[in-house]
């Protein structure tokens, strides 16, 4: 199938997320879209998909021009959508999400998931996916979700399926094997429009690249081009991929990790017997696929787990079983893996969020009184230091666009004297400019002599301000190594297989894999 | 095809559960209770149960148990049941399932034998308590079902005492001016519907905060019908406040089977309504392309959306039939339970019936025993002070909600709403 | 709509400018107990002797002085304020406004006020005669009562009822069991309010399955639910039958009255009407108006429909009863009767 | 500051209208029951005159009695003001109760119980205890708040330690303090000597709020302006209210920020419970001066809608007390003057609720259509309610 936009533009009030953007993708084509946070991207797969009406601009599939009304319209005349936020009801069975909206019934409304549930078996062995059509959805990784989206789309006999950004959640095997999908919808002629902000993954898979700058088409490139020239197109201005910071000063251990053990409401151990220690002026990176324990972990520091066992010392003294205002006082820093949901409340103002965790302390309060000014001042500062772009310190937070979310949690975590200072995911969602800045902070962290944990999914964050990385699997440490270990073997310890064992598998991987696929390291975009 | 690829399923590394003292202490504090207050401070008389009413076909002799003998041996079933779970707390397991129901029904049933034993007529019909405890649940039942319908499809349901009050009315004027009982019954549904689509077009529509409407909905439908009352139906109670009753229909030879029969098959339309209306629900929720549906946008409004389900259509609607059949429920109070209309005729049972439906966990099952556990406190606490309980009838009064509290706090605890309930959605 | 329209709309005229008023307490005009009798009171003074009338219903406590106060300065020459919630603010609105005169039903002050009446029954008196007429009737045994809620006005039927009872056990040397009330410990069964009637059925379906055949419910409207109640197991083939309160149920719940055995009548009505007309002839006084079994205040109905079914023994016995009671041979007791 | 910056953007002449909207409809309500118009009404095409200036008047009438017995009257002044105040004290300060607990993410269904629970204590203290002036009253005054903080805690505790619905519980505490009550104005304790009915002796005269003298009005009405000020430095200007407020705002993120969910949980039902008590001490040492199971009246309950409709916000629901003891005031005078059944006055208030909180529909039924959608959305997120407290369900 054949799909053409054309002249599209969507205006949101009198801001345009799309401008005049023409878009061809040609029948088993694998089409990648680029751009940056905020560029229009997924704005236009909505408007593709029927979820928002284009303010101008046509559609046409197979040179005739299509008006979808909404995803149904859509769905009807071929085009499939997996969204960058699945669009997966927790409580419900697989089956039971990839009925919903054409469902099979035996008459009387009754519903026959017993059709649905050969389709999923179906298309899981042609493609060689492992889903479960009766497992809930809230019990899946993230990687299985992924695929019970891809199957919702495949079982509407989607014959242009949307991905956006697919990847972000992926182990690197992961995503080597939705590439491989991905080439094998291709071959069965299904085209794919697919939105990924890693240069590696679109380089490998897309037939023709389309960039995307502030809501216009800015170029299209061959797959071949440079990962530089397309990251210049991309933000517009020659980029550095790579961060430079200069090597790390370890002192004293002063954080010390010690046989801990997390239980979950389940009875699963999730994190299961871990042991470390970070130095000061040092940063430990915990690399691993989102579910492995890592939250567990981080909360579990911070006195957030009912179920824990083991030690927790932070210099010298012992954390487990204190109450969480306990340990942020006794001076741990922490920044929450998902800033919306624990980060930040979203209708108090930037200023009352800056102080969520020292709201009772000198000299934001006095007794009872919290002193307004003082909140006030403080919230002058930190947006001034961190640049937080929002219209007044007492704006509601959750009006804030992601990238200056972010800030803000970092900049409270930041502004007191720390002893141990914790992120996880500390730039998601967050544009190239702001991640910068956030790293080199974090860096400076260190510099002053603080121990520093990141969580983090995203390898290149890892390879960017790790000293240290360790990963971990089903919530044991698979293994601590230094800096420098390549994707390949931190991917495979990612998947359990042990860093040696990892080692001399990557080396094999890498002569398999294509052409120019791992040149490229870096890469923050 | 990648020949790494790792077997994708969940994580299931089962290992020792963190299993709370909660249920094995619960049970072990009520274990205790039965033992000493109803075993040892037991009566001895005989409690007598009549667990055949006159008219079933086989009169069954009551049932005859020495008081204190009785409530030992099953308080010493009981504390061997408690003592297990210790055992299995201790080796890290949880209490099985079945153990709670089985030990609820062990303590009902002791508690039972000790009242009854040490009243001054130690003697009640076990029928008559049970299909009263059925009586007293029917609106309580339709209430909560329209909760669950309103609640699962995301919309909160405060405005259940409402609808039942306005189909209560209507029914009433309705089914007075026709004769005819049977529109009446219609009215109901109609009446209850409208209170509802009030609800969903301002939920939805105007995006006001639902437990604001449902709130001032329960007073303007108390206050409209009210005023009615005694501009209109006052005026002339012949014509517009006497509906007449809807008749009990009895199924032949299977009404007359004993405890069962009368609760089962000895029922007005609407007694039968209510066990169609929980299954139908059920069904419907849990089995259908409907239920799947009004489930997704009650959980994930823009799941649906992206998958062409209207998301506020569905609402809209499954929020009109809830109160459709809170209406039915209104119903039973002027056409089965008596046959006229008095202002809060319904007196609060919406508010139960809200408890109900979140102690029932927003399943249609689980909230028709929670409103039949209330019924049964309800008219437990009754046959109480009918047969001479040494309790200020006050203290009795209390029962059913202090039973409530208790079950709520101890047994059941935390549940899970639907995830989008209260939040009205916006496309885009 | 299209009738023709009349000439003139004048005023009706009134017989009298005499103004009768009446504050309810939160029961309201339409809980077929105290305040909808002394209300039909008032209403029949309006038609028969032309006064003018005005009525407040409090929905709350807090509405009595407001309400009172209102009447007064509407002009309401007499006004009725309904039960004991409304004691003392009936009080404070006397005193305050000396030339107002004042009725108060079912409460009686220790110290008498210049101008308020006092309206207070001995009910005991005739639910005594109800409980022995019951217990000579039951055919289980076992009769029934219960209240709305466990108030005096409520008590002071079950008391007369339970002597009642108890008098015709004694002189039958049978054993009768009254259900719902426990004179000694002056507790039983109560709905909890005067609103849910189909608990009052289903408390009266209680009572069935116990093994009664006659109930007394003492609770307003839910009365009515015991009266569905009886006549669902009468439609079932069972011999049961109904004691109403307050008026002659016979006539003011007709869809029961082929169950309604009699009933045990206060008739607040007469009092009131009495009242207002003493008042429009100048001949208001203070002096407490209780209602006995002499002065007909209170009364057992007549048996209507079990007129053929209560033997003739029994009527005897009742009429020797009722002399006994009013020469003072008996005297009825409860905790809430009213104090001579 | 919802209020102010209400009127600043526009919505106060919504508001306006909304009133409005609502007088209208309950109008013709009342002039369609209304006798006289209906014997027009059976000539409407004869003399369609008539029925119109019946209608008219039936309306007016009744309207213009609820204003003089709310506010004005030529007879007695504003003295029916004063009236107004005193019936809106206890609603005030039970909405200040409510309003609380919402804003920390729970749902209090419970003033009711906290009223009669804390009613009761002080009613107990001013009839039993004998004590000199002022020391009596602040005893009454502090066993009430007591009172209505223990049973509002309670909830709270039940619910921090066992995760069960606030709403479930409150519910049922409502019922079980009825009962308690109705139980201990049955013993001789709490009645009047020589007296079995269920009502307690008067408070002693050192025990009640002194009145402004020739009217009801009391000093309970400084207590609830006092308490207004408050709850408004309680959830603004103190660390608690900041806790209150995160809780009730996002509760994960608060836990986050070390704030203890759990005492936050007992803390916040305990001071809506002594707020709700602080009513039932308005009622018993403010108006009524007696006990009796009627001294929650329906208080608690219209305390929710008191609430809501005031936003939340301390000075919100003081204004919406303030109009809903108008209409309770008037309602009383429309009845007496022109037998407009008092139920009416229900329909009134809540017919102006559902428009104040629906300023689209006003708009369009005025003509001022624009956006209604999006206004409703903006006006949901300008809101200061929280997200998790408008679902029955949130586990805070
Ligand atoms: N509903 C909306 N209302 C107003 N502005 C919007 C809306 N949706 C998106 N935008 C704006 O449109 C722009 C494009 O957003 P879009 O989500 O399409 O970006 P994207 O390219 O997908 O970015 P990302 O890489 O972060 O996913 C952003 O500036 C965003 O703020
Ligand atoms: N639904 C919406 N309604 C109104 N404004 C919105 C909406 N969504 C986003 N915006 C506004 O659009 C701007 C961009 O938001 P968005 O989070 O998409 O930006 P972004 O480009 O991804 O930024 P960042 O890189 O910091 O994440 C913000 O100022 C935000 O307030
Ligand atoms: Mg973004
Ligand atoms: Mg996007």
């Amino acid at each position: 199938m054949k799909l053409e936009l054309q002249g599209i533009s969507k205006a949101f009030g009198s801001f345009y997320a799309n401008q005049d953007i023409d878009l061809t993708v040609e029948d088993g084509q694998i089409h990648c879209l680029l751009g940056e946070n905020g560029a229009g991207k997924s704005t236009l797969m909505n408007v593709l998909y029927g979820l928002y009406e284009p303010t101008a601009g046509h559609i046409l599939v197979d040179g005739k021009p299509v008006v979808f009304r909404g995803p149904g319209d859509a769905m009807a005349a071929g085009v499939g959508m997996v969204h960058q936020h699945f669009m997966l009801v927790p409580v419900f069975t697989v089956a039971e999400n990839v009925a919903l909206g054409a469902e099979a019934t035996r008459g009387a409304g009754l519903l026959d998931l017993e059709v649905t549930r050969q389709r999923i078996r179906e298309i899981s062995a042609k493609y060689g996916f492992h889903v479960d059509p009766d497992a809930l959805v809230e019990d899946l990784p993230v990687g299985v979700q992924q695929r019970v989206e891809i199957i919702k789309a495949l079982v509407r006999d989607a014959k242009v399926l949307i991905l956006d950004e697919p990847t972000a959640v992926l182990t690197p095997q992961e995503t080597d094997e939705l590439l491989d999908i991905m080439r094998q919808l291709k071959a069965a002629g299904t085209s794919i429009v697919f939105i990924s902000h890693k240069l590696r993954e679109v380089k490998a898979v897309s037939d023709v690249i389309t960039v995307i700058r502030r809501g216009r088409v800015v170029g299209e490139a061959p797959p071949s081009a440079p990962p530089a020239d397309l990251a210049a197109m991309m933000v517009g201005r020659p980029v550095s991929l790579t961060m430079d910071k200069a090597a790390a000063q370890p002192g004293e251990s002063t954080f010390e990790v010690e046989d801990l053990t997390v239980t979950a409401p389940n009875g699963t151990k999730a994190v299961d017997g871990l042991s470390f220690r970070i130095a000061r002026g040092e940063i430990l990176a915990v690399a691993g696929v989102q579910g492995n324990g890592q939250t567990e972990l981080t909360e579990a520091i911070l006195g957030l787990q009912p179920h824990v066992s083991g030690s927790v010392r932070l210099e010298g003294r012992e954390l487990l079983g204190r109450s969480v205002k306990e340990i942020l006082r006794s001076g741990v820093g922490f920044v929450p893996e998902d800033r919306t949901v624990d980060g930040l409340v979203g209708s108090l103002s930037v200023a009352e969020n800056l102080v969520l965790d020292l709201y009772d302390r000198e000299p934001y309060a006095r007794g009872l009184a919290m002193r307004p000014a003082e909140v006030r001042a403080n919230a002058a500062r930190r947006v001034e230091e961190f640049d937080i772009r929002t219209p007044s310190p007492e704006a509601a937070a959750g009006t804030l666009s992601g990238g200056n979310q972010q800030k803000v949690v970092m900049a409270r975590e930041l502004s007191r004297p720390l002893k141990l200072f914790i992120a996880s995911q500390p730039t998601r969602g967050v544009d190239v400019g702001s991640i910068e800045f956030l790293h080199r902070r974090i860096v400076a962290e260190r510099d002053g002599g603080t121990p520093v944990l990141i969580v983090s999914t995203e390898l290149d964050e890892v390879h960017a301000l790790a000293d240290r990385i360790a990963v971990l699997y089903k919530g044991r440490l698979v293994g601590i190594v230094p800096a420098g270990t390549p994707r390949e073997v931190l991917g495979l310890m990612m998947a359990g297989v042990t860093p040696d064992r990892a080692e001399a598998a990557a080396t094999a991987r890498e002569d398999a894999l294509e052409d120019n696929g791992s040149d490229y390291d870096g890469g923050a975009l | 095809m990648s020949a790494a690829a790792p077997a994708a399923t969940a994580p299931a590394t089962a290992s020792a559960a963190p299993v709370s003292w909660k249920v094995p202490a619960t049970l072990s504090v009520l274990a205790a209770v039965a033992l000493v207050v109803f075993g040892l401070f037991g009566s001895a008389q005989t409690a007598e149960f009549g667990i055949s009413v006159s008219g079933d076909a086989f009169a069954l002799p009551p049932v005859r148990v020495p008081g204190m003998a009785t409530s030992l041996v099953l308080g010493v079933v009981m504390a061997a049941l408690a003592a297990y779970s210790v055992r299995l707390k201790l080796a890290g397991r949880p209490t099985p399932g079945w153990a709670g129901p089985v030990f609820a029904v062990l303590f009902v049933f002791s508690f039972l034998v000790w009242v009854v034993a040490s009243a001054r007529t130690p003697s009640i019909s076990l029928a008559g308590l049970i299909a009263g405890a059925v009586t007293l649940a029917v609106p309580l039942v339709f209430g909560s079902l329209s909760g669950v319908l309103c609640e699962r499809s995301g919309v909160v349901n405060i405005a259940i005492e409402g609808q039942l009050l306005g189909g209560a009315f209507s029914a009433a004027i309705i089914a007075s001016v026709t004769d005819s009982p049977a529109l009446g019954l219609v009215a109901a549904a109609l009446a209850g519907a409208l209170v509802s689509m009030v609800l969903a077009a301002f939920s939805i529509r105007y995006l006001v905060n639902q437990i604001i409407v449902g709130v001032v909905l329960n007073v303007l439908v108390s206050g409209l019908t009210g005023f009615l009352f005694t501009t209109v139906m006052q005026e002339d109670p012949e014509l517009f406040n006497s509906p007449g009753r809807l008749p009990i229909i009895e199924v032949p030879v299977l009404s007359a089977i004993p405890i069962l029969g009368p609760i089962l098959f000895k029922q007005s339309v609407v007694g039968y309504l209510m066990y169609a209306a929980v299954i139908l629900v059920w069904v419907g929720l849990f089995k259908t392309r409907w239920g799947l549906r009004l489930r997704a946008v009650g959980e994930h409004p823009k799941a649906a959306d992206t998958l062409g389900i209207k998301v506020n259509a569905t609402r809209f609607w499954n929020v009109t039939l809830g109160g459709a059949i809170a209406g039915i429920g209104g119903s039973f109070f002027t056409l089965v339970a008596i046959d006229s209309f008095t202002k809060e005729i319904s007196g609060g049972r919406g508010f139960i019936a809200l408890a109900a439906l979140i102690f029932g966990r927003w399943n249609p099952i689980g909230a028709f025993f929670a409103a039949l556990l209330f019924g049964f406190a309800d008219n437990l606490q009754a046959i109480l002070t009918i047969i001479g309980t040494p309790v200020p009838s006050q203290f009795m009064a209390m029962m059913p909600y202090l039973v409530t509290v208790f079950a709520v706090a101890g047994l059941v605890g935390r549940s899970r709403p639907p995830a989008a309930e209260g939040i009205p959605y916006v496309k885009g | 709509g299209c009738g023709a329209a009349p000439e003139s709309s004048g005023p009706e005229a009134s017989a009298t400018d005499f103004t009768g008023c009446i504050v309810s307490d939160s029961g309201g005009f339409d809980d077929q107990s105290f305040n909808q009798s002394s209300y039909e009171g008032l209403k029949k003074a309006e038609s028969d002797l032309g006064i003018e009338v005005k009525q407040a219903e409090s929905k709350s406590n807090n509405d009595f002085a407001t309400n009172l106060n209102g009447m007064v300065s509407a002009g309401c020459d007499l006004t009725v304020t309904v039960g004991f919630l409304l004691g003392d603010a009936t009080k404070a609105a006397a005193e305050a406004n000396p030339d107002s005169h004042f009725t108060i039903i079912d409460f009686a002050y220790e110290k008498p006020i210049e101008n308020v009446k006092p309206i207070v029954y001995d009910t005991a008196q005739a639910a005594y005669l109800a409980g022995y007429a019951a217990a000579a009737t039951s055919k289980t045994g076992k009769v029934a009562t219960f209240g709305g809620m466990k108030i005096p006005t409520v008590t002071i039927f079950m008391d007369g009822f339970a002597d009642g009872v108890e008098a015709y056990n004694k002189a039958k040397g049978k054993d009768v069991k009254l259900l719902g009330w426990n004179k000694k410990s002056q507790d039983g069964t109560f709905t909890g309010d005067f609103e849910k009637q189909d608990k009052g059925k289903q408390f009266t379906q209680n009572f069935l399955d116990q093994g009664a055949d006659i109930v007394m419910p003492v609770a307003g409207p839910v009365g009515k639910g015991a009266g569905a109640a009886l006549k669902q197991a009468k439609a079932a083939g069972k011999d049961v039958s109904l004691v109403w309160v307050d008026s002659d149920g016979y006539l003011t719940a007709p869809d029961y009255k082929d169950l309604m055995l009699t009933s045990v009548m206060k008739k607040m009505g007469e009092a009131v009407e009495t009242v207002v007309k003493d008042d429009t002839e100048g001949k208001f006084s203070n002096e407490p108006y209780i209602g006995t079994l002499e002065n007909d205040g209170v009364a057992l109905a007549p048996f209507h429909d079990y007129e053929s079914k209560v033997s003739e023994e029994t009527k005897a016995e009742l009429e020797q009863l009722k002399k006994d009671i009013i020469d003072g041979k008996i005297t009825v007791t409860s905790q809430a009767s009213p104090k001579k | 500051m919802s209020v102010l910056r209400e009127i600043v953007m526009g919505s106060g002449l919504v508001s306006v209208l909304a009133v409005v909207a609502a007088l209208v409809l309950g109008g013709l309500l009342i002039a369609s029951t209304d006798e006289r118009v209906g014997r027009t009404v059976g000539y409407l095409f004869a003399r369609p005159t008539d029925f119109l200036s019946a209608f008219w008047k039936a309306a007016t009438g009744s309207y213009a009695a609820l204003f003089q017995g709310a506010v004005f009257n030529p007879r007695e002044g504003f003295a029916p003001l004063l009236e107004t105040l005193t019936v809106s004290t206890p609603l005030i300060c039970a909405g200040l109760g409510v309003a609380l607990a919402f804003r920390a993410g729970l749902f209090n269904i419970g003033a009711q119980g906290q009223i009669i629970i804390g009613g009761t204590l002080a009613a107990y203290a001013g009839f039993a205890w004998h004590l000199p002036a002022g020391l009596h009253l602040l005893l009454v005054i502090v066993l009430g708040v007591a009172g209505g903080a223990v049973w509002g805690g309670l909830v709270g505790y039940l619910k921090a330690r066992t995760g069960a619905h606030e709403v479930i519980l409150t519910i049922m505490f409502n019922y079980v303090a009825l009962y308690l009550l109705d139980f201990l104005l049955n013993t001789s304790a709490f009645q009047r000597p020589g007296e079995t009915n269920p009502i307690s002796p008067r408070l002693d005269e050192t025990a009640v709020y002194p009145a402004l003298s020739g009217s009801r009005l009391h000093l309970g009405f400084l207590a609830a302006i006092l308490l207004t000020v408050a709850v408004w430095w309680i959830l603004n200007r103190s660390t608690v209210g900041f806790e209150f407020r995160a809780v009730g705002a996002n509760p994960d993120a608060a836990r986050t920020a070390g704030v203890d969910v759990g005492r936050a949980t007992v803390l916040v039902m305990a001071l809506a419970g002594a707020l709700a008590g602080a009513a039932g001490v308005a009622q018993v040492a403010g108006t009524e001066k007696v006990l009796t199971t009627g001294v929650a009246a329906s208080y608690g309950f219209d305390a929710i809608t008191v609430a809501l409709l005031g936003r939340s916000t301390p000075w919100g629901t003081f204004a919406a007390g303030l109009l809903f003891g108008a209409f309770r005031a008037g309602a009383v005078q429309m009845q007496i003057q022109t037998g407009t059944p008092i139920d009416i006055v229900l329909v009134v208030q809540s017919l102006i609720v559902l428009f104040i909180a629906a300023p689209p529909l006003v708009r369009s039924l005025f003509g001022l259509g624009r956006g209604a959608r999006k206004r409703a959305a903006q006006a949901r997120e300008g809101a200061d309610q929280p997200a998790t407290a408008t679902t029955t369900g949130g586990n805070a």
